[in-house]
Protein backbone atom coordinates (compact mmCIF):
# COMPACT_ATOMS: atom_id res chain seq x y z
CA UNK A 1 0.00 0.00 0.00
CA UNK A 2 1.15 3.45 -0.43
CA UNK A 3 2.25 5.96 2.54
CA UNK A 4 1.55 9.42 2.87
CA UNK A 5 2.96 12.38 5.53
CA UNK A 6 2.39 15.19 5.57
CA UNK A 7 3.47 18.72 7.75
CA UNK A 8 5.81 17.63 10.36
CA UNK A 9 5.29 14.52 9.96
CA UNK A 10 6.45 14.41 6.77
CA UNK A 11 9.51 17.23 7.24
CA UNK A 12 10.43 14.11 10.06
CA UNK A 13 10.38 11.03 8.06
CA UNK A 14 12.35 12.82 5.46
CA UNK A 15 9.69 11.98 2.31
CA UNK A 16 5.91 12.95 1.36
CA UNK A 17 5.39 9.17 0.23
CA UNK A 18 6.52 5.97 0.02
CA UNK A 19 5.02 2.02 -0.55
CA UNK A 20 5.00 0.18 2.49
CA UNK A 21 4.53 -3.73 2.97
CA UNK A 22 3.89 -4.18 6.53
CA UNK A 23 3.26 -8.02 7.81
CA UNK A 24 -0.27 -9.35 7.52
CA UNK A 25 -0.02 -8.93 11.75
CA UNK A 26 -0.16 -5.40 11.40
CA UNK A 27 -4.06 -5.01 11.03
CA UNK A 28 -5.39 -1.59 12.49
CA UNK A 29 -3.81 2.36 12.41
CA UNK A 30 -2.08 1.95 15.34
CA UNK A 31 -0.43 -1.12 15.17
CA UNK A 32 0.49 0.50 11.67
CA UNK A 33 1.61 3.43 13.64
CA UNK A 34 3.74 1.06 15.72
CA UNK A 35 5.05 -1.02 13.10
CA UNK A 36 6.48 2.44 11.23
CA UNK A 37 7.79 3.89 14.40
CA UNK A 38 10.08 0.73 14.76
CA UNK A 39 11.71 1.52 10.83
CA UNK A 40 14.41 3.70 12.17
CA UNK A 41 14.85 6.54 14.21
CA UNK A 42 13.62 9.42 11.67
CA UNK A 43 10.17 6.94 11.85
CA UNK A 44 10.18 6.81 15.71
CA UNK A 45 10.50 10.97 16.20
CA UNK A 46 7.84 11.15 13.32
CA UNK A 47 5.58 9.04 15.56
CA UNK A 48 6.75 9.87 18.92
CA UNK A 49 3.32 11.57 20.00
CA UNK A 50 1.15 9.20 19.06
CA UNK A 51 -1.94 11.53 20.14
CA UNK A 52 -1.49 14.50 17.99
CA UNK A 53 -0.82 11.89 15.13
CA UNK A 54 -4.01 11.44 12.27
CA UNK A 55 -4.45 8.99 9.88
CA UNK A 56 -6.88 8.99 6.70
CA UNK A 57 -7.65 5.64 4.50
CA UNK A 58 -8.28 6.62 0.82
CA UNK A 59 -8.71 10.11 1.49
CA UNK A 60 -10.97 9.84 4.23
CA UNK A 61 -10.86 10.89 7.96
CA UNK A 62 -9.95 7.04 10.23
CA UNK A 63 -9.29 6.02 13.89
CA UNK A 64 -6.70 4.31 15.58
CA UNK A 65 -8.27 1.09 15.56
CA UNK A 66 -9.73 1.61 12.09
CA UNK A 67 -9.14 -1.72 9.67
CA UNK A 68 -6.23 -1.32 7.18
CA UNK A 69 -6.83 -4.35 5.05
CA UNK A 70 -8.42 -3.35 2.14
CA UNK A 71 -6.64 0.26 2.30
CA UNK A 72 -4.75 1.63 -0.91
CA UNK A 73 -3.40 4.42 0.48
CA UNK A 74 -2.94 5.59 4.08
CA UNK A 75 -2.04 9.17 4.99
CA UNK A 76 -0.77 10.54 8.39
CA UNK A 77 -0.46 14.11 9.28
CA UNK A 78 -0.63 16.60 12.43
CA UNK A 79 -3.87 17.81 13.79
CA UNK A 80 -5.22 20.42 10.58
CA UNK A 81 -3.98 23.71 10.95
CA UNK A 82 -6.08 25.00 7.78
CA UNK A 83 -9.04 27.78 7.43
CA UNK B 1 -31.10 21.03 -4.94
CA UNK B 2 -28.32 22.78 -4.10
CA UNK B 3 -24.33 22.30 -5.54
CA UNK B 4 -21.90 23.48 -3.43
CA UNK B 5 -18.96 25.17 -4.55
CA UNK B 6 -15.65 23.80 -3.60
CA UNK B 7 -12.64 25.28 -4.99
CA UNK B 8 -9.06 24.82 -3.98
CA UNK B 9 -7.03 27.82 -5.26
CA UNK B 10 -2.86 28.46 -5.44
CA UNK B 11 -3.25 31.95 -6.39
CA UNK B 12 -5.52 34.90 -4.97
CA UNK B 13 -8.85 34.43 -5.35
CA UNK B 14 -11.84 37.51 -6.41
CA UNK B 15 -14.31 37.04 -2.90
CA UNK B 16 -16.50 39.39 -4.03
CA UNK B 17 -16.52 38.22 -7.80
CA UNK B 18 -17.63 34.73 -5.89
CA UNK B 19 -20.24 36.43 -4.13
CA UNK B 20 -21.79 38.32 -7.06
CA UNK B 21 -21.75 34.86 -8.81
CA UNK B 22 -23.78 33.23 -5.82
CA UNK B 23 -26.20 35.79 -5.79
CA UNK B 24 -26.30 36.64 -9.18
CA UNK B 25 -30.39 37.01 -10.82
CA UNK B 26 -31.24 36.35 -7.66
CA UNK B 27 -34.49 37.35 -5.42
CA UNK B 28 -35.39 34.91 -2.79
CA UNK B 29 -31.97 35.36 -0.91
CA UNK B 30 -32.14 37.37 2.14
CA UNK B 31 -29.25 35.93 4.38
CA UNK B 32 -25.98 36.22 3.22
CA UNK B 33 -22.78 35.23 5.64
CA UNK B 34 -19.41 35.95 4.20
CA UNK B 35 -16.24 34.63 6.41
CA UNK B 36 -12.83 35.54 5.34
CA UNK B 37 -9.59 33.64 7.31
CA UNK B 38 -6.50 35.87 6.55
CA UNK B 39 -3.08 35.43 6.92
CA UNK B 40 -1.66 37.60 9.76
CA UNK B 41 2.09 38.65 10.27
CA UNK B 42 1.81 38.44 13.72
CA UNK B 43 3.45 41.66 14.68
CA UNK B 44 6.14 41.37 11.19
CA UNK B 45 7.49 38.72 12.46
CA UNK B 46 6.13 36.91 9.30
CA UNK B 47 6.76 37.17 6.24
CA UNK B 48 3.91 34.44 4.77
CA UNK B 49 2.62 31.28 5.58
CA UNK B 50 3.09 27.88 3.65
CA UNK B 51 0.05 26.22 3.13
CA UNK B 52 0.47 22.18 2.95
CA UNK B 53 -2.66 20.06 1.90
CA UNK B 54 -3.57 16.91 1.00
CA UNK B 55 -4.50 16.73 -3.36
CA UNK B 56 -7.51 14.84 -3.55
CA UNK B 57 -8.75 14.39 0.63
CA UNK B 58 -8.74 18.37 0.67
CA UNK B 59 -11.54 18.77 -2.06
CA UNK B 60 -13.82 16.09 -0.74
CA UNK B 61 -13.66 16.10 2.49
CA UNK B 62 -14.53 20.49 2.05
CA UNK B 63 -17.44 18.91 0.34
CA UNK B 64 -18.56 16.73 2.65
CA UNK B 65 -18.50 19.30 5.65
CA UNK B 66 -20.65 21.75 2.74
CA UNK B 67 -22.80 18.57 2.47
CA UNK B 68 -23.36 18.51 6.05
CA UNK B 69 -23.97 21.74 6.25
CA UNK B 70 -26.51 21.62 3.39
CA UNK B 71 -28.15 18.18 5.27
CA UNK B 72 -28.60 20.55 8.43
CA UNK B 73 -29.83 24.13 7.21
CA UNK B 74 -32.33 25.21 4.84
CA UNK B 75 -29.49 26.92 2.42
CA UNK B 76 -29.44 28.37 -1.00
CA UNK B 77 -25.98 28.82 -1.92
CA UNK B 78 -22.77 27.92 -0.57
CA UNK B 79 -19.07 28.42 -1.39
CA UNK B 80 -15.83 27.00 -0.02
CA UNK B 81 -12.69 28.40 -1.29
CA UNK B 82 -9.52 27.54 0.01
CA UNK B 83 -5.67 28.66 -0.72
CA UNK B 84 -2.95 26.35 -0.78
CA UNK B 85 0.76 27.04 -1.01
CA UNK B 86 2.54 30.86 -0.15
CA UNK B 87 0.17 33.12 1.48
CA UNK B 88 1.16 36.65 2.12
CA UNK B 89 0.17 38.18 5.31
CA UNK B 90 -3.30 40.43 4.45
CA UNK B 91 -3.80 37.71 1.59
CA UNK B 92 -7.23 35.93 1.95
CA UNK B 93 -6.76 31.94 3.03
CA UNK B 94 -10.13 30.65 3.14
CA UNK B 95 -13.70 32.00 2.23
CA UNK B 96 -17.44 30.88 2.96
CA UNK B 97 -20.49 31.71 1.44
CA UNK B 98 -23.59 30.98 2.92
CA UNK B 99 -27.16 32.21 1.54
CA UNK B 100 -30.13 31.62 2.82
CA UNK B 101 -33.87 33.38 3.30
CA UNK B 102 -33.17 34.24 7.19
CA UNK B 103 -29.83 35.18 8.63
CA UNK B 104 -29.93 32.53 11.56
CA UNK B 105 -29.25 29.45 9.12
CA UNK B 106 -26.79 31.47 7.18
CA UNK B 107 -24.69 32.49 10.25
CA UNK B 108 -25.34 29.01 11.97
CA UNK B 109 -23.73 27.07 8.25
CA UNK B 110 -20.82 29.79 7.85
CA UNK B 111 -19.28 28.78 11.86
CA UNK B 112 -19.99 25.39 11.53
CA UNK B 113 -18.09 25.02 7.99
CA UNK B 114 -15.41 27.02 9.56
CA UNK B 115 -15.30 25.15 12.49
CA UNK B 116 -15.61 21.72 10.36
CA UNK B 117 -12.75 22.85 8.32
CA UNK B 118 -10.65 23.92 10.94
CA UNK B 119 -10.44 20.37 12.60
CA UNK B 120 -11.40 18.19 9.36
CA UNK B 121 -9.89 20.04 5.79
CA UNK B 122 -6.14 18.36 5.60
CA UNK B 123 -4.25 21.60 5.39
CA UNK B 124 -1.37 22.63 7.71
CA UNK B 125 0.20 26.25 7.94
CA UNK B 126 3.63 27.11 8.12
CA UNK B 127 5.64 29.93 9.11
CA UNK B 128 8.10 31.92 6.86
CA UNK B 129 9.99 34.15 9.27
CA UNK B 130 10.55 37.76 8.40
CA UNK B 131 13.92 37.51 9.54
CA UNK B 132 14.92 34.21 7.98
CA UNK B 133 15.18 31.94 10.87
CA UNK B 134 13.43 28.14 10.49
CA UNK B 135 9.45 29.02 10.54
CA UNK B 136 7.18 26.92 13.45
CA UNK B 137 4.36 24.72 12.36
CA UNK B 138 1.13 26.00 13.18
CA UNK B 139 0.15 24.46 16.47
CA UNK B 140 -3.55 23.36 15.96
CA UNK B 141 -5.52 25.07 18.87
CA UNK B 142 -7.71 23.40 21.37
CA UNK B 143 -10.66 25.65 21.18
CA UNK B 144 -11.04 24.83 17.37
CA UNK B 145 -11.62 21.19 18.65
CA UNK B 146 -13.96 22.07 21.47
CA UNK B 147 -15.98 24.53 19.10
CA UNK B 148 -15.90 21.16 16.19
CA UNK B 149 -17.73 19.40 19.05
CA UNK B 150 -19.81 21.73 19.59
CA UNK B 151 -22.00 20.33 16.88
CA UNK B 152 -21.03 16.85 17.47
CA UNK B 153 -24.32 15.26 18.65
CA UNK B 154 -26.51 15.61 15.71
CA UNK B 155 -23.28 14.29 13.29
CA UNK B 156 -23.16 11.22 15.53
CA UNK B 157 -26.89 10.37 14.98
CA UNK B 158 -26.39 11.23 11.10
CA UNK B 159 -23.70 8.76 10.92
CA UNK B 160 -24.97 5.70 12.95
CA UNK B 161 -27.12 4.36 10.44
CA UNK B 162 -24.36 4.42 7.40
CA UNK C 1 -9.29 52.36 19.91
CA UNK C 2 -11.85 51.36 16.76
CA UNK C 3 -14.47 54.03 15.25
CA UNK C 4 -17.44 51.98 13.72
CA UNK C 5 -18.17 53.52 10.32
CA UNK C 6 -21.77 53.90 10.23
CA UNK C 7 -23.93 55.03 7.21
CA UNK C 8 -27.62 55.45 6.05
CA UNK C 9 -27.96 55.76 2.24
CA UNK C 10 -30.48 56.18 0.14
CA UNK C 11 -28.94 54.05 -3.02
CA UNK C 12 -27.03 51.24 -3.29
CA UNK C 13 -23.90 50.82 -1.39
CA UNK C 14 -20.83 48.69 -2.71
CA UNK C 15 -20.29 45.80 0.25
CA UNK C 16 -16.96 44.85 -1.54
CA UNK C 17 -15.46 48.89 -2.00
CA UNK C 18 -16.20 48.64 2.27
CA UNK C 19 -14.59 45.19 2.92
CA UNK C 20 -11.62 46.99 0.79
CA UNK C 21 -11.69 50.02 3.00
CA UNK C 22 -11.63 48.19 5.97
CA UNK C 23 -8.86 45.51 4.91
CA UNK C 24 -6.45 48.68 3.11
CA UNK C 25 -3.00 48.32 4.26
CA UNK C 26 -3.78 45.82 7.47
CA UNK C 27 -1.67 42.00 8.10
CA UNK C 28 -3.25 41.81 10.93
CA UNK C 29 -6.65 40.61 10.91
CA UNK C 30 -7.45 37.55 10.80
CA UNK C 31 -11.03 36.94 10.15
CA UNK C 32 -13.60 38.90 8.42
CA UNK C 33 -17.60 38.25 8.94
CA UNK C 34 -19.40 39.96 6.38
CA UNK C 35 -23.59 39.70 6.93
CA UNK C 36 -25.41 41.10 3.99
CA UNK C 37 -29.55 41.61 4.42
CA UNK C 38 -31.19 41.84 0.85
CA UNK C 39 -34.59 42.56 -0.37
CA UNK C 40 -36.46 39.40 -1.15
CA UNK C 41 -39.32 39.27 -3.74
CA UNK C 42 -41.24 36.38 -2.27
CA UNK C 43 -42.13 34.61 -4.84
CA UNK C 44 -42.63 37.54 -7.20
CA UNK C 45 -44.78 38.96 -5.23
CA UNK C 46 -43.23 42.14 -4.13
CA UNK C 47 -42.00 44.84 -6.59
CA UNK C 48 -40.40 46.36 -3.75
CA UNK C 49 -39.33 47.36 0.14
CA UNK C 50 -40.08 50.87 1.57
CA UNK C 51 -37.48 51.39 4.13
CA UNK C 52 -38.41 54.23 6.44
CA UNK C 53 -36.19 55.75 9.30
CA UNK C 54 -36.15 58.12 11.67
CA UNK C 55 -33.42 60.12 11.03
CA UNK C 56 -30.97 60.98 13.40
CA UNK C 57 -32.26 58.23 15.69
CA UNK C 58 -30.84 55.69 13.09
CA UNK C 59 -27.55 56.85 13.18
CA UNK C 60 -27.17 57.07 16.68
CA UNK C 61 -28.91 53.81 17.72
CA UNK C 62 -26.67 52.10 14.99
CA UNK C 63 -23.75 53.57 16.87
CA UNK C 64 -24.72 53.09 20.03
CA UNK C 65 -25.34 49.29 18.86
CA UNK C 66 -21.68 49.42 17.75
CA UNK C 67 -20.00 50.71 20.66
CA UNK C 68 -21.37 47.50 22.57
CA UNK C 69 -20.33 45.52 20.19
CA UNK C 70 -16.96 47.01 20.06
CA UNK C 71 -16.77 47.01 24.30
CA UNK C 72 -18.11 43.14 24.03
CA UNK C 73 -15.38 42.13 21.57
CA UNK C 74 -11.74 42.90 21.37
CA UNK C 75 -12.88 43.96 17.38
CA UNK C 76 -9.85 45.43 14.84
CA UNK C 77 -13.18 46.78 12.00
CA UNK C 78 -16.74 47.53 11.95
CA UNK C 79 -18.53 48.78 9.16
CA UNK C 80 -22.61 49.29 9.42
CA UNK C 81 -24.60 50.05 6.60
CA UNK C 82 -28.45 50.46 6.21
CA UNK C 83 -30.68 51.49 3.44
CA UNK C 84 -33.34 53.77 3.37
CA UNK C 85 -36.09 54.61 1.03
CA UNK C 86 -36.83 52.29 -2.11
CA UNK C 87 -35.26 48.84 -2.28
CA UNK C 88 -35.61 46.74 -5.16
CA UNK C 89 -35.78 43.06 -4.95
CA UNK C 90 -32.06 41.45 -4.89
CA UNK C 91 -30.76 44.53 -3.72
CA UNK C 92 -29.20 44.62 -0.32
CA UNK C 93 -30.88 46.01 2.37
CA UNK C 94 -27.94 46.16 5.40
CA UNK C 95 -23.92 45.35 5.70
CA UNK C 96 -22.44 44.31 8.73
CA UNK C 97 -18.50 43.99 8.23
CA UNK C 98 -16.81 42.35 11.71
CA UNK C 99 -13.22 42.18 11.33
CA UNK C 100 -11.24 40.50 14.43
CA UNK C 101 -7.93 38.31 15.15
CA UNK C 102 -9.75 35.26 15.26
CA UNK C 103 -13.53 34.19 13.78
CA UNK C 104 -15.13 33.72 17.00
CA UNK C 105 -15.15 37.32 17.54
CA UNK C 106 -16.16 38.57 14.48
CA UNK C 107 -19.17 35.98 14.24
CA UNK C 108 -20.10 37.04 17.59
CA UNK C 109 -20.02 40.53 17.37
CA UNK C 110 -21.67 40.20 13.27
CA UNK C 111 -24.75 38.16 14.84
CA UNK C 112 -24.65 40.36 18.25
CA UNK C 113 -25.30 43.73 15.67
CA UNK C 114 -27.97 42.17 13.28
CA UNK C 115 -29.88 40.94 15.97
CA UNK C 116 -29.78 44.03 18.24
CA UNK C 117 -29.95 46.56 14.90
CA UNK C 118 -33.41 44.34 13.86
CA UNK C 119 -34.94 45.18 17.12
CA UNK C 120 -33.44 48.72 18.36
CA UNK C 121 -32.40 50.63 15.11
CA UNK C 122 -35.86 52.45 14.05
CA UNK C 123 -36.39 51.08 10.78
CA UNK C 124 -39.29 49.82 9.39
CA UNK C 125 -40.04 47.76 6.08
CA UNK C 126 -43.79 48.22 4.28
CA UNK C 127 -43.81 45.82 1.68
CA UNK C 128 -44.90 47.18 -2.24
CA UNK C 129 -46.75 44.57 -3.98
CA UNK C 130 -45.97 43.86 -7.93
CA UNK C 131 -49.87 43.85 -8.15
CA UNK C 132 -50.52 47.08 -7.99
CA UNK C 133 -52.78 46.39 -4.26
CA UNK C 134 -51.77 48.25 -1.14
CA UNK C 135 -49.03 46.43 0.79
CA UNK C 136 -48.59 45.72 4.03
CA UNK C 137 -46.05 47.00 6.47
CA UNK C 138 -43.86 43.65 7.80
CA UNK C 139 -44.42 42.34 10.83
CA UNK C 140 -42.05 42.43 13.54
CA UNK C 141 -41.02 38.54 14.41
CA UNK C 142 -40.81 37.19 17.77
CA UNK C 143 -37.57 35.36 16.68
CA UNK C 144 -35.75 38.66 16.77
CA UNK C 145 -36.90 39.78 19.62
CA UNK C 146 -35.80 36.26 21.21
CA UNK C 147 -32.73 36.50 19.42
CA UNK C 148 -31.44 39.82 20.89
CA UNK C 149 -33.09 38.96 24.19
CA UNK C 150 -29.81 36.14 24.50
CA UNK C 151 -27.19 38.79 24.32
CA UNK C 152 -29.67 40.69 27.08
CA UNK C 153 -28.09 39.64 30.63
CA UNK C 154 -24.23 41.21 29.63
CA UNK C 155 -26.33 44.73 28.89
CA UNK C 156 -28.86 45.14 31.93
CA UNK C 157 -25.34 44.58 33.70
CA UNK C 158 -23.56 46.98 31.84
CA UNK C 159 -26.43 49.62 32.33
CA UNK C 160 -27.20 48.97 36.03
CA UNK C 161 -24.39 52.02 36.95
CA UNK C 162 -25.34 54.49 34.51
CA UNK D 1 -42.75 69.18 22.62
CA UNK D 2 -42.47 67.73 19.75
CA UNK D 3 -44.31 64.63 18.45
CA UNK D 4 -43.44 62.19 16.05
CA UNK D 5 -45.09 59.17 14.17
CA UNK D 6 -43.72 56.70 12.11
CA UNK D 7 -44.59 53.61 9.89
CA UNK D 8 -48.28 51.88 10.96
CA UNK D 9 -49.20 54.75 13.36
CA UNK D 10 -47.83 57.61 10.94
CA UNK D 11 -50.18 56.30 8.85
CA UNK D 12 -52.81 55.90 10.83
CA UNK D 13 -52.55 59.10 12.56
CA UNK D 14 -52.44 60.84 9.07
CA UNK D 15 -49.35 62.88 10.02
CA UNK D 16 -45.24 61.96 10.28
CA UNK D 17 -44.88 65.33 12.99
CA UNK D 18 -46.62 67.91 15.05
CA UNK D 19 -46.85 69.94 18.16
CA UNK D 20 -48.49 68.93 21.47
CA UNK D 21 -49.17 70.05 24.37
CA UNK D 22 -50.02 67.54 26.99
CA UNK D 23 -51.28 69.00 30.52
CA UNK D 24 -48.74 68.26 33.11
CA UNK D 25 -51.12 65.83 34.76
CA UNK D 26 -49.43 63.86 31.89
CA UNK D 27 -46.18 62.95 32.92
CA UNK D 28 -45.24 58.96 32.03
CA UNK D 29 -44.75 57.75 28.39
CA UNK D 30 -47.90 55.76 29.33
CA UNK D 31 -49.88 58.76 30.38
CA UNK D 32 -49.29 60.63 26.43
CA UNK D 33 -50.12 57.72 25.04
CA UNK D 34 -53.33 57.37 26.83
CA UNK D 35 -53.83 61.20 26.23
CA UNK D 36 -53.58 61.04 22.18
CA UNK D 37 -55.38 57.97 22.42
CA UNK D 38 -58.46 60.32 23.56
CA UNK D 39 -57.80 62.75 20.78
CA UNK D 40 -59.95 61.23 18.24
CA UNK D 41 -60.92 58.21 16.02
CA UNK D 42 -57.70 58.53 14.30
CA UNK D 43 -55.73 58.58 17.11
CA UNK D 44 -57.19 55.69 19.57
CA UNK D 45 -57.15 53.45 16.26
CA UNK D 46 -53.38 54.69 15.72
CA UNK D 47 -52.81 53.76 19.50
CA UNK D 48 -54.87 50.97 20.05
CA UNK D 49 -52.35 48.42 20.45
CA UNK D 50 -50.71 49.42 23.43
CA UNK D 51 -48.26 45.98 23.81
CA UNK D 52 -47.01 46.97 20.41
CA UNK D 53 -46.08 50.81 20.64
CA UNK D 54 -42.70 52.25 21.40
CA UNK D 55 -41.82 55.37 21.82
CA UNK D 56 -38.34 57.10 22.00
CA UNK D 57 -37.93 60.83 23.78
CA UNK D 58 -35.21 62.86 22.12
CA UNK D 59 -34.42 60.21 19.83
CA UNK D 60 -33.81 57.54 22.72
CA UNK D 61 -36.09 54.45 23.36
CA UNK D 62 -38.25 54.77 25.95
CA UNK D 63 -40.09 52.76 28.22
CA UNK D 64 -43.94 53.44 29.06
CA UNK D 65 -43.16 54.64 32.20
CA UNK D 66 -40.51 56.59 31.09
CA UNK D 67 -40.94 60.69 32.21
CA UNK D 68 -41.42 63.18 29.68
CA UNK D 69 -41.28 66.57 31.55
CA UNK D 70 -37.58 67.25 29.77
CA UNK D 71 -38.73 65.90 26.67
CA UNK D 72 -38.55 68.17 23.22
CA UNK D 73 -39.37 65.53 21.12
CA UNK D 74 -41.23 62.23 21.39
CA UNK D 75 -41.27 59.43 19.18
CA UNK D 76 -44.13 56.56 18.65
CA UNK D 77 -43.48 53.80 16.68
CA UNK D 78 -44.43 50.20 15.92
CA UNK D 79 -42.19 47.40 16.17
CA UNK D 80 -38.73 47.60 14.82
CA UNK D 81 -38.44 46.01 10.95
CA UNK D 82 -35.23 47.11 9.69
CA UNK D 83 -31.97 44.66 8.63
Amino acid sequence: MKALYFASIRERVGRGEEEIAPPESVSTVAELIAWLAAKDEAYAHAFSNRKTIRAAIDKRHARLDSPISSAREIAFFPPMTGG
Amino acid sequence: MIVPKILLSAEAFDAAREEELLLAGRTDVGALVAFTGLARDEDGALSALELEHYPGMAESELSAIAQEALSRWPLQGLTVIHRFGLVRPGEKIVLVLAAARHRAEAFAAAQFLMDYLKTRAPFWKKERRADGRAGEWVAAKERDEAAAAAWEPRVSRAKSPR
